[in-house]
């Protein structure tokens, strides 16, 4: 039982995209890729930010949508926010080489899965996708960790045309993998699956769901009687099959069910 | 064992409001050796709850101020009946702004099949539910009676510890014609955070749970048994054998678990149960009945 | 700093009944850092207190229940006085059965030379004083009021949490004439050794005080802040500087310590004051007063 | 903030004098010679006693002199009893050669001090008083320790005839000691400060006052502003001297100070 909230001074805030972000801050986090924290705008609002930069000076990489994401976007070096956590599960890296497909707003644990997958020696290929050249994110960032990138685009203005899916899919054709990941948008992950699956190829997935406690007490974000705050986010893929629910319904903050 | 006359597998139940908003989460925690689980509390329209944060995590417990989030009871029976579909013992928790529509959804929720209906008439931190219609004993009775005359399943009433006497709002359950009393809800708390000069909660206030409060529990369940004759079930801040034994040494025939499933997980009840057994097997005591209120037979 | 017209050096005091049975301790403790200390509860004539055991260690604060023990009033002066003779500000807490008692024992405390008279109208665990005349507003009004008449020394009325108001007791001791109130006392508890299958408190039911009790307490203070004018003296479960921010921010002028002095040694109160300065760099307060009720301003 | 209450099975509960019992319990005490422990007997009385056998199979030995005792001295083999504690600050241990004074209900503390001495190669003289041979304590198990032992009795029954203080005073005129111990009555603690300090030798004494808490918040075993429970019970010459209460006045039940 021990308090995780810490406040924390913002080190760094700047734009990755127009519609994306990336804030450090001062202190460290010692967590695993694919693991989040809740982040409270005080006065606004609490949400899970997946962790972007690991140990010192951690970061989260956001896209603004709403209120909340808004009020953050506004806060400036020293500025206070709230952090509790590292909560949940992260990736855990197996194999030799691996495939990694990002996408939109999935985006933000793929760089530290990236960077601590090359640093073990595993040999990484990773499908960027995203709807234009300008909203790519951390394309330099994972090349310079030792990635071999793949990029896509909804427009073709870089990589190849079409979904980070499709691509991944022609790669998988192409080369053996030990273990697939994928960060990107349920549709997605549901997508990845259904290849993994016939390919009979290890995967891993981050799932997100309305979180409200982020500690396993409030049910909010179960998904068939698991919860992604504690269970996930980070799922495999004999799990992933076994939700009903995936890529068909999520709780509203009522707890309906209702369609993605 | 048998509580108002519900076949329980053993004494600990999932307490109301923890990891029981959906059907398959309540029947994982069934699985994982909860002899019971109590719904989270649904009342009659859908309640989208507070805004976050709406939990702080301290040394000492959980401050909550969820704010009685529910699908409401119409889309709710739905999952009620799901976990009856699975064979498990089920409490519904219903909330209500006023006698009429409390009854109403008791009785919605004993429609839906609910082995028991459980009045929440004490979460310190919602307008107009909870505590604010559970304050004062006459409140308490007559609530408890309206409920009573719409449903043919036992009727618990769960009661605020944020009162100068709890016993008092027992006998007005009792009056009121139910069932059992089950103590305690939350004590209303708060957490600031002086870098950010302001209350955590986004609703400012909460509701203290965990092991801060296990002393006012076991106190509450002690003056309970004292004033009543029916059972009681006891909560708050129960983590280990040894502190549900505290609550059933105090008068409680029953206990529920709720932070605990956040430091411990859903393995609490089991291991809570094994540590009640070896107990009995060491002091002698061949059932939970021969502890209940056993800490009253010999006065220190 | 100035509370009511007395002279603190920090905004830090000792808490009743917490080392203070003696003055050769309670001036150790002031030399230890406290800016002021409040006495035992001291009554109209000796009490031996309850029997042993009187206190049980939790693993989130204390349960006690020493049942006031003290020397009598008239006995009790020459430490007052003693303290007083060594330059420490004193707060004499006092107890009675009856309105006239309390006024009467106030008198003989202001006499005595201490330089402001606290009323303990809440102590939990005490029969016939403490809570038992201090739970309705009605009462702590007519106390006060008795009590005011007597003394020319600011009067401060210490408040119990076992309540479904706070803020209705305070704004009662507004009413009496009362220039600040103290908040809070224990929770009513009771911790159980199932192994004796016994209260483990020779009295039974006890205080808790400590951690688990800081939420309670801050909430009590934030909700009295809005409720009354005068000032609040924040008290329960205070260990950091941080925890005395919390305090601070809802409203409170001034915190005492007590339980913290048991896992930290007097010199807790340095400690915590040295928190509070660092803070206030960091956050660019110049004085206390400042932060005194932060946490309203800013509605989350 | 641990919770220090144990309910311990008594394991061994025997006849030191007829007024003197032992309990060893079914379990370990981490504790230095001189601490003590808060002894419940559930029902009846809660009160401090020396630890008298440390580690494995601790134990206690106590004086029968009121209700909480008698009550203590009827619990069988099996039997649970409360134990708080160990509280307080011990003996320590300096020097290569030591004088123990020891008498009445003070004995308690003194073997497992000798034995903790002479198991650090410290040459032990043990100065053993009780009113009649038939009410000595200890003093096989001290003898066994190592320590050289010197009897005296108040009626002559065994050793030199007198008070044991009388018997140190000489042992200290003929031997030079690096350090003197004293548990016993406060008179002869007091009587003992008083030769130390004229000899200028060091000394340490365990002193008794009313425990409540036992953790140093009640203020009922306050001495001088001190506590016995938390800065005692043992304390050093230069701390016993400036006890104006020592020997004179300790407070009663109420907090008033009484006539010892
Ligand atoms: C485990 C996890 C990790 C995440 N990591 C990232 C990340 O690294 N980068 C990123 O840009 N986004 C991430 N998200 C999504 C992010 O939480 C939402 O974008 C954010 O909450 C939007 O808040 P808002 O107030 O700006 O928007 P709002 O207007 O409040 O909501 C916009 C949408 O965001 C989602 N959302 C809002 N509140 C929550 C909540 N409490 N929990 C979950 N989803 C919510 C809902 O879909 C909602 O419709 C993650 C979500 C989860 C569950
Ligand atoms: C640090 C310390 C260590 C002690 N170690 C030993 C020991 O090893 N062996 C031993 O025989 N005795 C020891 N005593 C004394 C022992 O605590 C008392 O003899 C015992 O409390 C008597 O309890 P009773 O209920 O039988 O007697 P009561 O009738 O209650 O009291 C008899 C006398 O015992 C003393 N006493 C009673 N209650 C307490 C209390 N709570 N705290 C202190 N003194 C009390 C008082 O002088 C009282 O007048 C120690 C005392 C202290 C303070
Ligand atoms: C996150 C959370 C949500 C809760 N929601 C409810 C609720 O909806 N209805 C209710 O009666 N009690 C609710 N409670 C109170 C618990 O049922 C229980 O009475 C209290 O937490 C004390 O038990 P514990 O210490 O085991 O958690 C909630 C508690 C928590 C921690
Ligand atoms: C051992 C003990 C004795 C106490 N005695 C008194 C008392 O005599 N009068 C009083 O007003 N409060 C008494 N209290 C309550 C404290 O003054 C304080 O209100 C409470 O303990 C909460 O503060 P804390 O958590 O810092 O201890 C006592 C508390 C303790 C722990
Ligand atoms: S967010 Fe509350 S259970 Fe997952
Ligand atoms: S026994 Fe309470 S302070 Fe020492």
């Amino acid at each position: 039982m021990t308090p995780s909230l810490r406040m924390l001074r913002v080190a760094e805030h700047r734009n990755e995209t127009p519609w994306t972000k990336t804030i450090r801050f001062k202190d460290t986090v010692d967590a695993r890729p694919g693991q989040f924290v809740m982040v409270w705008v005080p006065g606004v609002d609490e949400f899970p930010m997946s962790i972007s930069y690991m140990g010192d000076r951690f970061g989260i990489t956001y896209q603004i949508v709403g209120d909340g994401t808004k009020a953050l976007s506004k806060a400036a070096e020293g500025d206070i926010v709230g952090i509790r956590g590292p909560f949940g599960r992260g990736f855990s890296i197996t194999g030799k080489r691996i495939l990694v497909v990002a996408g939109g707003a999935g985006i933000a644990p793929t760089a530290p899965l990236v960077e601590a997958a090359t640093k073990k020696g595993v040999a990484v290929r990773l499908v960027l996708g995203a709807k234009s050249s300008a909203e790519l994110v951390f394309e330099n960032r994972c090349a310079a960790a030792g990635a071999e990138i793949h990029v896509s685009t909804d427009d073709g203005s870089k990589g190849q045309k079409g979904f980070a899916t499709g691509l991944a899919s022609s790669l998988i054709e192409k080369e053996r993998y030990d273990s697939v990941y994928a960060c990107g948008p349920e549709r997605m992950i549901v997508a990845m699956t259904d290849i993994c699956r016939k390919k009979g190829l290890p995967m891993q997935a981050s799932v997100e769901r309305i979180m409200k406690c982020g500690i396993g007490v409030c049910d909010s974000c179960a998904l068939d009687g698991k919860h992604v705050c504690t269970d996930g986010p980070v799922f495999d893929l004999e799990e992933l099959e076994k939700f009903s629910e995936l890529g068909k319904t999520r709780l509203d903050r009522t707890g309906r069910k209702t369609g993605i | 064992m048998d509580l108002c006359g519900l076949r329980l597998r053993n004494p600990t139940m999932l307490a109301s409001g923890v990891l029981d908003e959906t059907a398959a989460t309540m029947v994982e925690v069934a699985r994982a050796g909860a002899g019971a689980v109590v719904t989270k509390s649904v009342g009659r329209s859908p309640r989208e709850g507070h805004a976050n944060p709406c939990v702080v995590e301290l040394d000492v417990g959980l401050l909550n101020a969820m704010g009685l989030p529910n699908p409401g009871i119409e889309y709710f029976s739905e999952e009620v009946k799901a976990v009856k579909r699975e064979g498990v013992t089920v409490i519904g928790s219903v909330i209500g702004g006023s006698e009429d529509e409390l009854a109403e959804v008791a009785a919605l929720m004993a429609d839906a099949g609910a082995d028991a209906v459980e009045l929440n008439l004490s979460c310190p931190h919602a307008k107009g539910l909870g505590t604010e219609i559970g304050s004062t004993p006459e409140n308490v009775e007559r609530v408890c009676r309206a409920s009573k005359e719409r449903i043919k399943v036992p009727l618990f009433a769960k009661l605020t510890p944020n009162t100068s006497s709890i016993s008092n709002l027992a006998k007005a359950a009792e009056m009121g014609g139910a069932d059992a009393v089950v103590a305690i809800n939350t004590l209303k708390g708060m957490a600031i955070s002086p870098e950010a000069r302001m209350p955590i909660l986004a609703n400012r206030f909460g509701g203290l749970s965990g092991p801060a409060i296990r002393p006012i529990g076991v106190r509450c369940v002690y003056e309970i048994h004292d004033a009543v004759e029916i059972p009681v079930i006891g909560v708050g801040g129960i983590s280990t054998g040894r502190d549900a034994l505290e609550y059933i040494m105090a008068g409680a025939t029953a206990v529920q678990v709720g932070t605990a499933v956040w430091t411990r997980g859903p393995g609490v009840f089991k291991s809570i149960c094994d540590d009640i057994s070896r107990f009995m097997d060491e002091y002698g005591y061949s059932k939970v009945d021969d502890m209940v209120g056993a800490a009253h037979d010999t006065k220190p």
